[in-house]
């Protein structure tokens, strides 16, 4: 039994030029235990994903448009009322934001934003849910802990913070944490240290995680699974390992290819072409074929095959490129 | 081919003194942004410049370009000290943010036709277009882009366009500061094929400024890896990159995640960066270290390696 | 003290308490346009200062309510010598509000300082050269020459009777908290806003005032003192907007009362400049107004066309005609004089004043058919005061109102030169006036005295510095249950025969 | 933080005598002879020269600005030529009035602007935003002195619901008596606090913490409690300091209309009597009254926003 | 011409533009339509109510109010527009040559804008035309006195922060001459948020003018300037309302417009991207 389920997820946000599907028919699953990476360019769509499973929109007027997110023992988040999803939020599923300095409230000390959580969602004493945000604290291995508690977010570095955040997402040993680039905004050495500390959680507790990410390299490091996306669909899921060494969807190939490292260093690198198109009025057909080196007519007329294996053998490796099912059949 | 060369560079900040603080005639405190800096950018060179952010290497590019001076030391460009940027424009310089550094206001090939006239006042205006043009292609931009406002282009256009402008007054040397850190991958190769391309077919030299381990050692001949204002440690690209000596260097490199690695990691360096007011009086690098030792409490000298290169760190360098 | 006034109050009280009616006090609420300036009767000259001054203290004699003739004050009787040097003055009962007794000593101190240096009243009392305290009760005042008009003067505010103890003691600041032997005593005033007034109980009028309080709320804006009045919030509005006198009358619970007081509207002419120089234009200026249309359109019926710069008052003239309205004529006249095609010139006008403001653009415009155009400059009160005094202008509108019941005081400013204002700063001389005014002084009130005003009049009127506009009225509302207000023809009110008929 | 405050108020001596030398250049650009312009009808030669030298007119410019300053500093800013009062005496007396307004129509503008706001916020892009940005686009059109003849006409007079003017005696006769002036000054105000409100709580809406707060599962009135309106509300503050220089000027005209006994009524009631010391003491003593309360706004913005610190 | 298509594209845009347009229209066209002379006296027609032969009825010296208050629009929108964009003008400058030379003349420059901001607006021009004495140059006077130092605040802020921007040290890296980078680069990018804020100027400008009329220290009678027109209607309030609401509704109009006008410049100046 996955711990998550998303079927054909759809999101809608609202512009000043149109209505655009930043999500289209998104499905994966994550389960129990498992770190689950979400890949893909900027405008993509893979925040949008993430954000729309607990519906938070940042503000922006956004809707799911259709789709299912079956939470297990709690059933399906896209038809919770706010309210009931509101139970959700913190204590079965916890999220962590790219940016720790604006995800903390500037006004509000430390101590208080993360008890906040804790008495939202328990009945306890003032005293007893600082004792646990001073626990929770030393369990991200912030140092002099009692202090921290006090200060306000901008006295506090950029890892500090960042370890703040995911105190917080910890709270209440959440089943599920989502975390959105948390370590995009971070020096490198830090990431490093955030990153393990995730994969701590879930090698000692484990709680599945869903990171999203630009960095192939950080799926690389701390994932079991993941999707791969482009223009508000996912165009390859897999184990890591597999993605990653034989991606079998053109972007996949396309977007490894570009990055410096994979080439020596008299080669060229490739670089994709073209720019993603617009999620207003997407192109029909696979969405990647503007730009895609290996397009048939084929690719732009119909929409492109559901996900599948590429061998037939399903291994849960599966990418939605028609070359491939051309080549080895439907699934 | 001019060579630019910085000699024990220094760049402090002051920190803004209260009336109290003159009241109580408080010594000035300084942010020191870049500290005794000696490098030499050999022409034809494309030399990284890497570090963790607040390290001080945008400060050492505006220095490098002459558009901030130094407290200390100095660089000298074609044999004479540098003050201020160069006016035959032989040194450039390329920004970090597609989005500020055009004016939004201005078509590409007007912002591009003023350089091309501040450069080549004897150039007939007639030509000036043509020129432009041809330098839209040189950074593989159609030449209808010139009639375009920034806002028409992409990320990646628009850095191409900050090229071109750079490209404009026919450098020797293009200061680079992280140009492709808000650019999607698939984007930012295009902007690493060009600035090789351009080293490599007009000997252009380039100082390339970033933060991305696998970028500057994919790009970069030389890297200089910096610290809390300070270069630990310099040397050719495979050679820092196969071998690295300074615990830092070390340190960085094992903390980039590799698309090609597996799970498993080194042991990761604890701790951030000290506030820069707060610098260790030794080695700036000691409270991180895993190998500090008393010793590492002296200030450190940049101790040769082979080749132009060196270390700031006294155990990197075997004792044989 | 006699035990039995004691008693009398003691029983008075006991029977109000008994028969439990609580003697409520009746306030008058008075909205007027002025603040007072100070409450130092010599130093002032402004209505809102003249007003609250009357309402505080008393003088020897006041003008009557005809305005005709004087009435005893505080002085009980009084005779005049044959040659009118010795003013001899009995004075009444009457105690200052604080009890003491009003003295001849307090006379005496009064009139001198209203003659001394600080007073700017100065004039009208330096002939009276020396004084007799014949008892408490008794002054002889003496006049070293005739001096007619020295009698009415003691009937001015400047000439009230102040304490003189107190007054020295405590100098200016007396005038802060002052003590008079008028009907009201100051209770509190917030400079701006309002006074408040409680009657005072040692008044030599017993029995007044009838009412306890009076509240003067200051409010500038005419409408809004309709306003106020309107909604309840006073009960008496002075200076209503003219045109809403006849709706305001119509309106249940409130009336209305207008009196044409000693007031004369003009405009004055520089006759320094050209082409005021010429009495043919000035003449003409005069005729090509419609005083009628102005009295109509600017004072809403309320007021009456105006033949000379002088009021409608004691001696006048019932001859005396306004010049009439003659466009024709006026445009002859001032062919005749050389500007066929009319001139240009600046009026000034007093911002702060409605009326004067609407007369300046009908002007305007009347004066356009003649050719002649005008540029209006509005200027605040005192710059225009200023202005005309510097002799910086060409036309002005002002006006001229009469404090005394006595003609010598106004026309020696309209119309004297130099005297007092260079017959109010139009430079215009008439050597006959002048002599005139020189014997009008010596000559005892008569029939001869008479004479010599109409005969100065008519000169003002047919040599016309002025361009003559009207005699406005002055007006006020109040609520229906205000009984026995009215606006004297000295401009001024008296409130202690008021009463709250509710 | 107490020190920070004390180097504020030293900061300030600079601005206070700028204040000042401004003030008294004011009356050194009126043209002709101070003296004669305000003593008007009745001065004589030797009143005028009295004058002159009670003023200093016959000393050399910098020692008249001297001895202004020194009755800046002595805190008696002069002395009215009218009222022949020392000047702090006029302004005691009526300055407790034009702070009434001050705040009163401040209390005014929040409770208008607060709800409209968050209405604006809560349906930005929506008619009901639309349709509140161009109320208050109305409101800001809204000349103040016309305004008080249509609500005198209106509220007072048709009505009958409010006074037309003056004021009256204790807190709540005030309350009601001092209403509509404050309301037409604080109409005008609260367009502005709308509108950057408005702003200011979209942007909130926005904000990461925001959905961190949500995240936590905190509903949407706690939300909107503890994080979205207090983090708002700080940039009113600043707003408020920013604008009280205009909520200040606005009273002058509303005191004169509603016959308020304040400040601004003083200052027409000189401008119509030529009093210029009271003039150039109101002047200086509106400018004070500005920068005192920005220094408050700081400061309370200092208090409320932990990354602020006052310079 | 980009600006104005934009603009268009804005709906408070064009309808503020519609609403000045028509105003001006109006004010054009009237003396041509309306057969009244917004001067002449015809005391037998005053105070008429507003009907089909007077739209806005008369005023206590039978004037027609409409025409009047067409005519007014002229000396307001004049004065207005004098009063805002001289200033700005001025502070426009201001703001510039303290961006451009910084320094202690950029210290000094800003230190007095501080003061003179302390100021409150009404005070100050009360203060200044009230010592000045009454008149409409004295008005000029004023307001130029005053009304510069927003602009000089806002374009010496936009050009500091405009001066961060990596354009700008991409100029300085090319050496072009800081009087260029200020006119070219810095002066068009500056220049938006103060042409924003001088549409709010003009709407509160109209008004403070109508103001200073009101008290009596501006444009003299007979002139059908709009604070005059309301001053000279206060004592016919009561009966005769149109002669206040009127001429007053004329200046809400122009607040409309100028303000509507701001809004869709705001958006129409937005650089995009």
């Amino acid at each position: 039994m996955s711990l998550l389920s998303i079927h054909d997820l759809v999101a809608e946000f609202d512009s000043p030029s149109g209505i655009a599907r930043a999500v289209d028919g998104v499905s994966f699953d994550a389960q129990p235990g498992e770190i689950f990476g979400i890949v893909g360019e900027s405008g993509c769509g893979k925040s949008a994903t993430c954000r729309a499973i607990l519906r938070l929109f940042g503000g922006a007027p956004a809707r799911i448009a259709g789709g299912r997110i079956l939470l297990d023992g709690v059933g399906d988040l896209a038809a919770l009322h706010e309210r009931q999803l509101a139970q959700v939020r913190g204590r079965d599923v916890a999220f962590i934001f790219q940016d720790p300095l604006t995800a903390l409230n500037p006004t509000m000390k430390i101590g208080r934003q993360i008890t906040e959580v804790i008495r939202r969602h328990q009945t306890i004493t003032r005293a007893k849910a600082r004792a646990a945000a001073l626990q929770l604290l030393r369990d991200v291995h912030v140092t002099s802990p009692e202090r921290r508690l006090d200060s306000y977010p901008h006295e506090l570095s950029g890892g500090l913070r960042q370890r703040v955040v995911i105190a917080m997402a910890l709270a209440l040993r959440p089943r599920l944490i989502i975390a959105d680039e948390p370590t995009t905004a971070l020096d490198v050495t830090v990431q490093d240290q955030i990153l393990r500390l995730l994969k701590e959680r879930r090698d000692r507790l484990g709680t599945s995680i869903i990171l999203i990410t630009h960095d192939l390299g950080v799926v690389s490091q701390i994932c079991d699974r993941m999707a791969v996306m482009y223009a508000g669909r996912v165009v390859e899921t897999g184990p890591v390992r597999e993605v990653l060494d034989s991606p079998s969807h053109p972007y996949t190939q396309a977007l490894l290819a570009a990055l410096p490292g994979q080439v020596g260093r008299e080669q060229a690198l490739t670089p994709i072409e073209g720019a993603p198109p617009s999620l207003i009025s997407p192109p029909p057909g696979c969405r990647f074929a503007p730009r895609c080196k290996l397009a048939q007519p084929d690719c732009v007329i119909g929409p492109p095959p559901p996900l599948h294996a590429r061998d037939g053998v399903s291994s849960g490796h599966v990418d939605a490129c028609i070359l491939n099912e051309v080549a080895y059949g439907p699934a | 081919m001019a060579q630019l060369d910085f000699q024990r560079v220094e760049r402090r900040f002051p920190v803004k003194r209260g009336l109290l603080d003159m009241v109580a005639r408080r010594d000035r405190v300084y942010l020191h942004a870049v500290r005794g800096v000696d490098l030499r950018v050999s022409p034809g060179d494309i030399l990284g410049i890497v570090g963790e952010s607040g390290c001080g290497k945008s400060t050492l590019a505006r220095i490098g370009v002459g558009l901030q001076q130094s407290d200390g030391g100095q660089v000298i460009f074609d044999g004479r000290p540098l003050a201020g940027p160069d006016p035959a424009g032989r040194l450039q310089m390329v920004f970090q943010d597609p989005y500020s550094s055009l004016n939004p206001r201005i078509t590409i090939g007007a912002q591009l036709e003023e350089v091309v006239a501040h450069y080549f006042p004897k150039l007939p205006r007639a030509k000036r277009a043509a020129r432009v043009s041809e330098i839209l292609a040189e950074v593989s931009l159609d030449p209808e882009t010139a009639l375009k406002f920034p806002h028409a282009l992409s990320g990646g256009q628009r850095q191409r366009v900050s090229i071109a402008r750079a490209l404009c007054p026919a450098p020797e040397i293009l200061v680079a500061d992280e140009p492709v850190s808000a650019l999607d991958a698939s984007v930012q190769a295009q902007i690493i094929n060009l600035l090789k391309r351009l080293n490599r077919e007009k000997g252009l030299t380039i100082i390339f400024i970033s933060h991305d381990m696998n970028v500057v050692c994919y790009l970069c001949d030389r890297v200089a890896v910096m610290y809390l204002g300070e270069i630990v440690e310099l040397q050719n690209s495979q050679d820092l990159f196969g071998d690295p000596r300074h615990p830092y260097t070390r340190a960085l490199i094992a903390a980039v995640p590799d698309v090609r690695r597996a799970q498993s990691l080194a042991e990761p360096i604890t701790g951030e960066i000290p506030d820069p007011f707060a610098v260790p009086r030794g080695c700036r690098f000691a409270t991180r270290c895993p190998l500090a030792e008393t010793a590492c409490q002296n200030p450190q000298e940049m101790l040769p390696l082979g080749g132009a290169g060196g270390v700031r760190c006294w155990k990197a360098v075997p004792s044989d | 003290m006699i035990p039995g006034l004691n008693l009398k109050a003691l029983l008075l009280a006991s029977a109000v308490a008994l028969t439990g009616l609580p003697a409520a006090a009746e306030t008058l609420r008075v909205a007027m346009g002025f603040d007072p300036l100070s409450l130092d009767p010599i130093a002032t000259s402004d209505n809102g200062s003249i007003w609250t001054q009357l309402l505080i203290f008393d003088t020897l004699v006041r003008p009557d309510k005809t305005g005709e003739g004087l009435e005893p004050g505080l002085a009980e009787s009084w005779t005049v010598s044959e040659d009118g040097l010795t003013l001899t003055f009995n004075l009444r009962e009457a105690k200052f509000s604080d009890g003491t007794p009003v003295t001849a000593e307090d006379v005496q101190f009064s009139i001198e300082r209203a003659a001394s240096e600080e007073s700017g009243w100065s004039r009208f009392y330096r002939p009276i050269t020396s004084f007799e305290i014949v008892n408490d009760r008794q002054i002889v005042m003496q006049l070293a020459e005739p001096f007619t008009p020295a009698f009415n003067n003691l009937a001015l505010f400047a000439a009230a009777i102040l304490p003189k103890a107190q007054v020295e003691e405590k100098g200016d600041a007396f005038f802060d908290a002052p003590v008079g032997a008028g009907p009201f005593m100051l209770k509190n005033w917030a400079r701006g806003s309002r006074i408040e007034l409680v009657k005072n109980p040692n008044y030599w009028q017993e029995g007044k005032p009838y009412v306890d309080d009076a509240v003067l709320e200051i409010v500038t804006e005419p409408s809004a003192r309709v306003i106020k009045l309107e909604a309840g919030e006073v009960d008496v509005a002075l200076d209503p907007p003219l045109n809403q006198l006849e709706d305001l009358d119509g309106k249940d619970g409130i009336s209305t009362g207008q009196i044409i007081p000693y007031r004369a509207d003009f405009v004055q002419l520089n006759t320094t400049r050209e082409p005021f120089d010429d009495e043919r234009v000035r003449q003409a200026l005069n005729m090509a107004i419609d005083k009628d249309a102005l009295v109509q359109g600017v004072l809403y019926g309320a007021g009456e066309p105006a033949a000379a710069a002088m009021p409608v008052m004691a001696y006048a003239d019932p001859e005396l005609a306004p010049y009439p309205y003659d466009p024709a004529a006026a445009k002859e006249l001032l062919a005749e004089a050389g500007y066929a095609d009319g001139f240009e010139a600046q009026l000034l006008v007093d911002s702060g004043a409605a009326t004067s403001r609407n007369a300046a653009i009908t002007l305007q415009a009347m004066l356009q058919q003649v050719g002649v155009r005008v540029e209006v400059q509005m200027l605040e009160g005192g710059t225009q005061w200023e202005t005309t005094k510097s002799g910086n202008y060409d036309m002005s509108v002002s006006y001229a109102t009469s404090d005394t019941i006595d003609p010598d005081q106004i026309i020696g400013f309209v119309g004297v030169n130099p005297e007092r204002a260079n017959a109010y700063h139009t430079e215009w001389k008439s050597d006959r006036l002048n002599e005139l005014y020189e014997e009008e002084r010596k000559t005892p009130d008569g029939d001869e005295r008479g004479g010599m005003f109409r005969e100065m009049v008519q000169i003002l009127h047919d040599e016309a510095p002025y361009i003559f506009l009207y005699h406005p009225a002055s007006a006020w509302a109040a609520q229906d249950y205000v009984k026995d207000f009215e606006i004297l023809p000295t401009s001024n009110f008296r409130l202690e025969e008021v009463k709250i008929e509710k | 933080m107490f020190l920070a405050i004390l180097k504020r108020l030293l900061m300030l001596v600079p601005v206070l005598i700028g204040i000042t030398l401004i003030s008294f250049l004011l009356l050194q650009i009126m043209p002709g002879d101070p003296a004669s312009r305000a003593m008007g009808s009745r001065a004589s030669a030797e009143d005028l020269q009295a004058m002159r030298e009670l003023w200093g007119l016959d000393k050399p410019i910098w020692v008249q600005y001297f001895y202004f300053l020194r009755d800046c500093v002595t805190g008696s800013f002069g002395v009215s030529i009218f009222h022949k009062q020392p000047i702090i005496t006029l302004v005691a007396d009526r300055l407790p009035y034009t702070l009434a307004i001050v705040l009163y129509s401040t209390v005014i503008a929040l409770v208008i602007a607060l709800p409209f706001a968050i209405l604006a916020a809560a349906n930005r892009g929506r008619f009901l935003d639309v349709a509140i940005r161009q109320i208050f686009v109305v409101l800001i059109a809204l000349p103040p002195f016309w305004l008080c003849y249509v609500l005198i006409l209106w509220l007072a007079l048709n009505l009958g619901m409010f006074p037309t003017g003056g004021v009256g005696t204790g807190f709540f006769a005030n309350l009601y008596r001092l209403f509509l002036p404050s309301l037409v000054v604080g109409l005008s105000t609260a367009a502005l606090i709308q509108q950057s409100l408005r702003a200011a709580l979209i942007d909130a809406m926005k904000a990461d913490y925001v959905d961190t707060a949500r995240a936590k599962g905190l509903r949407g009135y706690e939300v909107f409690l503890r994080h979205i309106l207090p983090n708002s509300l700080i940039s009113t503050i600043s707003i408020i300091g920013v604008r009280v220089s205009w909520i200040i000027g606005g009273t002058v005209v509303v005191e004169k209309i509603f016959s308020v006994p304040g400040l601004g009524s003083l200052l027409i009631d000189s401008i119509v009597s030529r009093d210029l010391p009271v003039i150039r003491g109101l002047t200086v003593f509106f400018a004070v009254m500005v920068v005192t309360v920005n220094l408050i706004a700081d400061i309370c913005y200092a208090l409320a926003d932990p990354r602020i610190r006052l310079e | 011409m980009r600006v104005l298509g934009n603009l268009l594209r804005t709906v408070s845009g064009a309808a503020g533009l519609a609403m000045l347009i028509m105003t001006m229209a109006a004010t054009v066209l009237t003396p041509f339509l309306s057969p009244y002379d917004p001067f002449a006296l015809d005391f037998a027609n005053a105070m008429q109510p507003p009907s089909a032969a007077h739209w806005f009825g008369t005023d206590n010296f039978g004037r027609d109010i409409f025409t009047r208050v067409m005519a007014g629009a002229v000396y307001d929108m004049r004065l207005a527009l004098i009063c805002v964009f001289g200033p700005m003008a001025i502070g426009v400058l201001i703001g510039l040559v303290a961006g451009y030379l910084g320094g202690r003349i950029d210290a000094a420059l800003m230190r007095l804008t501080d003061i003179v901001w302390a100021f409150p607006f009404y005070v100050l021009v009360l203060a200044i035309v009230g010592v000045l004495g009454p008149s409409e140059t004295n008005l000029y006077i004023a307001f130029f006195l005053v009304n510069w130092i927003g602009y000089a605040r806002i374009i010496r802020g936009e050009t500091l922060l405009i001066s961060r921007l990596e354009f700008i040290e991409a100029t300085r890296v090319l050496r072009f001459g800081k009087l260029r980078v200020t006119l070219r680069h810095i002066l068009p990018n500056a220049i938006t948020p103060a042409l924003v804020y001088s549409m709010s100027d003009v709407v509160l400008t109209v008004q403070a003018v109508a103001a200073m009329s009101f008290f009596g220290l501006g444009v003299q009678p007979p002139a059908p300037e709009w604070g005059l027109l309301i001053v000279e209607s206060i004592d016919y309030m009561r009966d005769a309302p149109w002669m206040t609401v009127f001429p007053g509704l004329a200046i809400v109009w122009i607040g409309i417009a100028f303000a509507l006008l701001g809004e869709g410049l705001s958006t129409a100046l937005k650089p995009k991207g």
